[in-house]
């Protein structure tokens, strides 16, 4: 996928819905999430190899690709599970750091997680992620302020990252709103 | 149209610091999935969410401002959250598809 | 706060017969993703699960003998429904010499503290400085069930200590001084008809510390100890025939207070729904002239307890047999129990407090907000309490939708069935 | 609230407007829905939905059919294109619900639809007027007169609901002794009565119109002890004419109206503090 000089205009194409689920293997007590583009995420208990997974949570969500609207190119985005907006919640975080660095200049961060155990799944390149950005502050008027996303590698811990995620949960509970 | 003019005349209440900005249109959903990959920037989002994460996603594609219809109850932590990331929000009575008509009415195509 | 419980469910064994969570008496239980959901704050310990699951995916939490060798001297306390276990014809002290021989140093008898008790409440109740009626206290099931769905009958009350606690107090003091040995090296042990009485040794509700330290289960004693009463009978055993016992009155038995309280004033009930009744009624004030309620969750009592052996009935037949023939009360004098009742002798220093549900803690406007949501479902729902989603009934399934615990399609009758 | 008739708007209007594709056919009797509830989540559908309305979604599952279902309205438009799929259809059918789907995105359906006959769209959507109910329960009880064997149920079950909904159990006992002694009245003097519970986080009202002899002098009828019951009910424990005061006791306000030989309309009042 080579890049030339062009001055990529993205636009995002092969929009689909789906379901992130977070599955957990009762034997092993592993946690593995994934992207599913069935309508009804699947809730029964299901064998593979040594584990026996268990559905614990799903969340609506959207996979897409990007596609130059100059030169044709186009970018899958596979391995992003969701963006986090950071909200500063640990100290010793590089990416409370960054922040601090950028502070004052209305530079808002997000992190791009991808799906878990984080180690054996595909990472999302560095490249990806900065089309990303580029492709977010494309769509917004950055004179006022702009958006920077960093990977989730960033960050030693990244489940206890306490940031919001832009992601769809409990779309389909049928509890009554509680105030937060 | 100018986002004082809207407030102005659908009697929004204003629960953030109020920026002007000029509004390009109008993204009905409940789906933050469907509003990161649709909306548009400098559009006002009506929604029921009223959960903090919904910042996250009009931050992210610049959302001029949001309408909180049904006069669903506001948590803190989400005005708070609003505040720090200068998006706007708003709140009405009206039911979503009432704030759809009326925003149409008053000349948001 | 974490509740101390009286079994532990083993995931794996359950193949989803949901016997379980059409016992629980409240509806504590749920089969949801293959699995059991237990709310915990709801259940009363009564064993309804253990003995309902064919499966053994309720396994009690029980003392073995072998958990007391850190014990230097130990006291056994059987509890008085171990005696009607073993039939007419097998006399307690044949029991209590077998309980020696596998391994006790000492038995001590529950009977003459159970009739002290009785003796102060019967007493206490002609003073009414106390708010009437009294509930009992024995089964602490009971207490559970007060706790959680009753809050405000918490002090009607007994606020008197039981029986089993009073008989380990005074075995462990007497054996203490007349051995020289400190308390923590003497062991208590009960010997319990139902895993909630082991609850409220680990964890009691009305006071901080239990004076038994451990509980064996009924059905595990009796393998022990039948073959060394079966052994002691061929040897010798008129000479353990005339070992002196005291039975006293048939306690544990569904209507044994009759027999030592003024009948007119006094109400005997078992079952978790009959309870309910009467403490429904007292919410209403519609008890006026009733001083005392002896209340049992189990059908018929402690003696069909969910770790008795024998069928109740026969149990209750052969209570009713000790009680005339070893009836007849030692010679307490009931000057000496007045003495020490001035000195709150038998009185429980803590209170008993309610236990905070799920339900009671939300605010009022998100629980109507809740019901209502309920409601709309519940009408849309086939009542016919299948229990396949894994709910009890559906009334309580349209709960769980309420609550945000169980989605709509887990019901087979809202999935369309023409596939 | 002013009385909005709800506008009726016709369904096939609304499919031609939005250009709709039609998945499931419209079977109900009435061609019309009486509101329109634009949302993707399905708790709110619940909690607000009117019966008579039509569900605007972009939730594209079965959840989304059986909670329109629930909340008993009349059909589903999927917005943007959604596909529903074989399980929502399926279900749609059996239970009559109609289901479309559209292009339009949920601002351009909503706009469509409230300008079909012309009219502010407030008109069309009756919610708002319906929205303030939500946080309120409604009950309702009936009581036969002379009927002794099930005296007490209704105050057993006005009991119930208000321990399920975590109300202080001594507001909860008032309540229920105020509705048991109205429970007896009428048992002992009316033919039959309507017992209304309404509760909220403010108050608790219950509401007793019975159809009976009526109380000639209302006064007369709170003195401690004054009782009309005949000689056998008393026997039975009841009559001993406790009633009206021991709710003026408990009740934080009690209005009597009665007209002899009609009836009389009991309103208990319990402030939630």
């Amino acid at each position: 996928m080579q890049t030339q000089k062009c001055k990529h205009q993205w636009e995002m194409v092969n929009t689909n819905p789906g379901f992130i689920l977070t599955e957990a293997c009762h034997k092993c007590s592993q946690v593995s999430t994934y992207f599913s583009r069935e309508d009804n995420p699947p809730f029964e208990e299901y064998r593979d190899g040594e584990h026996f997974w268990n559905v614990m949570a799903s969340a609506q969500s959207v996979r897409f690709d990007l596609k130059c609207k100059l030169c044709n190119t186009l970018v899958t985005f596979d391995e992003l599970s969701s963006l986090l907006l950071c909200t500063g919640c640990k100290k010793d975080c590089d990416v409370y750091r960054l922040m601090e660095k950028y502070s004052g200049k209305r530079i808002w961060f997000y992190v791009a997680f991808g799906f878990k155990p984080y180690a054996d799944k595909l990472m999302l390149s560095d490249e990806k992620i900065k089309i990303l950005e580029d492709y977010y502050n494309q769509r917004r008027d950055s004179t006022n302020s702009s958006i920077k996303i960093v990977s989730f590698e960033m960050i030693d811990d990244p489940d206890s990252c306490a940031g919001e995620f832009i992601i769809d949960s409990s779309m389909l509970l049928l509890a009554p709103p509680e105030k937060k | 149209m100018k986002l004082n003019e809207i407030i102005e005349k659908l009697s929004l209440k204003v629960l953030t610091n109020l920026e002007d900005k000029d509004i390009t249109g109008v993204y009905i959903s409940d789906m933050l999935s469907d509003v990161m990959s649709k909306a548009g920037a400098g559009n006002i989002w009506v929604t029921i969410q009223s959960h903090k994460n919904i910042i996250a996603a009009a931050n992210l594609i610049d959302i001029a401002a949001i309408i909180i219809s049904q006069g669903t109850d506001i948590p803190e932590e989400t005005i708070e959250l609003a505040n720090r990331y200068n998006v706007v929000l708003l709140g009405s009575d009206d039911s979503t598809f009432v704030l759809g008509g009326k925003l149409y009415q008053i000349g948001i195509a | 706060m974490r509740y101390y419980h009286s079994h532990v469910i083993i995931q794996e064994k359950c193949t989803g017969r949901l016997t379980c969570i059409r016992t629980c008496p409240t509806q504590a239980l749920r089969y949801r993703n293959n699995s059991i959901i237990f709310h915990d704050d709801l259940c009363v310990d009564c064993g309804a699960c253990i003995n309902a699951c064919e499966e053994g995916v309720f396994v009690p939490i029980i003392d073995e003998i072998a958990d007391f060798e850190k014990f230097e001297f130990k006291i056994v306390i059987p509890s008085h429904t171990l005696y009607t276990q073993f039939g007419l014809n097998v006399h307690p002290g044949l029991i209590h010499r077998a309980l020696l021989n596998i391994g006790f140093d000492a038995v001590h008898e529950i009977s003459k503290h159970a009739y002290e008790l009785s003796y102060v409440v019967s007493e206490s109740l002609k003073s009414n400085i106390q708010r009437k009626p009294i509930i009992s206290n024995f089964c602490p099931s009971l207490i559970r069930l007060v706790q959680v769905s009753y809050p405000n009958l918490i002090d009607l009350i007994s606020p008197f200590d039981v029986s089993r606690e009073l008989a380990a107090k005074e075995a462990k003091v007497k054996y203490s001084r007349e051995l020289g040995l400190s308390q923590d090296k003497i062991g208590v042990i009960f010997i319990s008809p139902c895993p909630a009485m082991v609850v409220s040794i680990k964890q009691p509700a009305e006071k901080d510390k239990s004076w038994i330290d451990g509980a064996i289960s009924i059905n595990d004693i009796y393998n022990s100890i039948l073959p060394e009463i079966l052994r002691i009978q061929e040897e010798s055993s008129e000479e353990a025939e005339n070992d002196f016992f005291y039975y006293g009155k048939s306690w544990g038995v569904l209507g044994s207070i009759q027999k030592h309280h003024d009948p007119e004033h006094t109400i005997s009930v078992a079952g978790i729904d009959n309870i309910k009744m009467i403490l429904d009624d007292i919410e209403d004030s519609r008890l006026q002239n009733v001083d005392y309620i002896e209340a049992f969750t189990c059908p018929q009592g402690c003696i069909s307890g969910a770790y008795c052996v024998e069928n109740p009935y026969i149990s209750r037949n052969t209570a009713i047999m000790f009680e005339k023939r070893y009836g007849d009360p030692p010679e307490i004098d009931n000057k000496e129990i007045h003495l020490r009742m001035d000195k709150n002798y038998y009185k429980l220093d803590k209170k008993v407090i309610p236990r905070i549900t799920r339900s009671m803690s939300g605010d009022i406007t998100i629980s109507i907000k809740r019901m209502n949501q309920k409601q709309k479902i519940l009408r849309k729902l086939p009542n016919k309490n299948c229990g396949l989603c894994g709910a009890p009934t559906c009334e309580t399934f349209a709960q769980d939708c309420a609550w945000g615990d169980a989605e709509l399609t887990d019901c087979i009758f809202l999935k369309s069935n023409s596939h | 609230m002013k009385e909005s008739i709800p506008n009726i708007v016709d369904i096939k209007r609304i499919q031609e407007t939005l250009k709709a594709k039609l998945w499931v056919k419209n079977t109900a009797e009435g061609e019309y829905i009486t509101g329109i509830y634009a949302s993707d989540l399905m708790s709110d559908v619940l909690a607000y939905g009117n019966s008579g309305s039509v569900l605007l979604t972009g939730l594209n599952s079965v959840q989304a059919v059986i909670s329109a279902y629930m909340a008993e309205f009349k059909g589903i438009i999927f917005i943007r294109g959604k596909v529903p799929e074989k399980e929502t259809l399926n279900f749609a059918k059996e239970k009559g619900l109609f289901i479309f789907s559209t292009e339009d995105d949920m601002f351009e359906a909503c706009v469509k639809i409230a300008n079909i006959e012309g009219k502010a769209p407030e008109i069309i959507d009756e919610t708002k007027t319906e929205k303030k109910a939500w946080n309120i329960i409604t009950h309702t009880f009936y009581i036969d007169g002379q009927d002794f064997a099930s005296a007490g149920m209704v105050s057993t079950q006005v009991k119930a609901i208000l321990k399920s909904i975590g109300y202080d159990p001594l507001l909860i006992r008032r309540a229920a002794i105020s509705t048991y002694e109205a429970e007896m009245n009428v048992v002992m003097h009316a033919r039959k009565a309507e017992v209304t519970l309404t509760a909220s986080d403010k108050e608790i009202y219950i509401i007793i119109i019975d159809e009976g002899k009526g109380i000639k002098d209302i006064d007369q009828a709170m003195q401690v002890g004054y009782s009309t019951a005949t000689e056998e009910q008393r026997a039975l424990g009841f009559g001993a004419g406790m009633g009206l005061p021991n709710i003026k006791k408990n009740a934080d306000v009690l209005e009597i109206d009665s007209v002899v030989d009609t009836g009389t309309r009991m309103e208990i009042v319990f402030y939630v503090k």
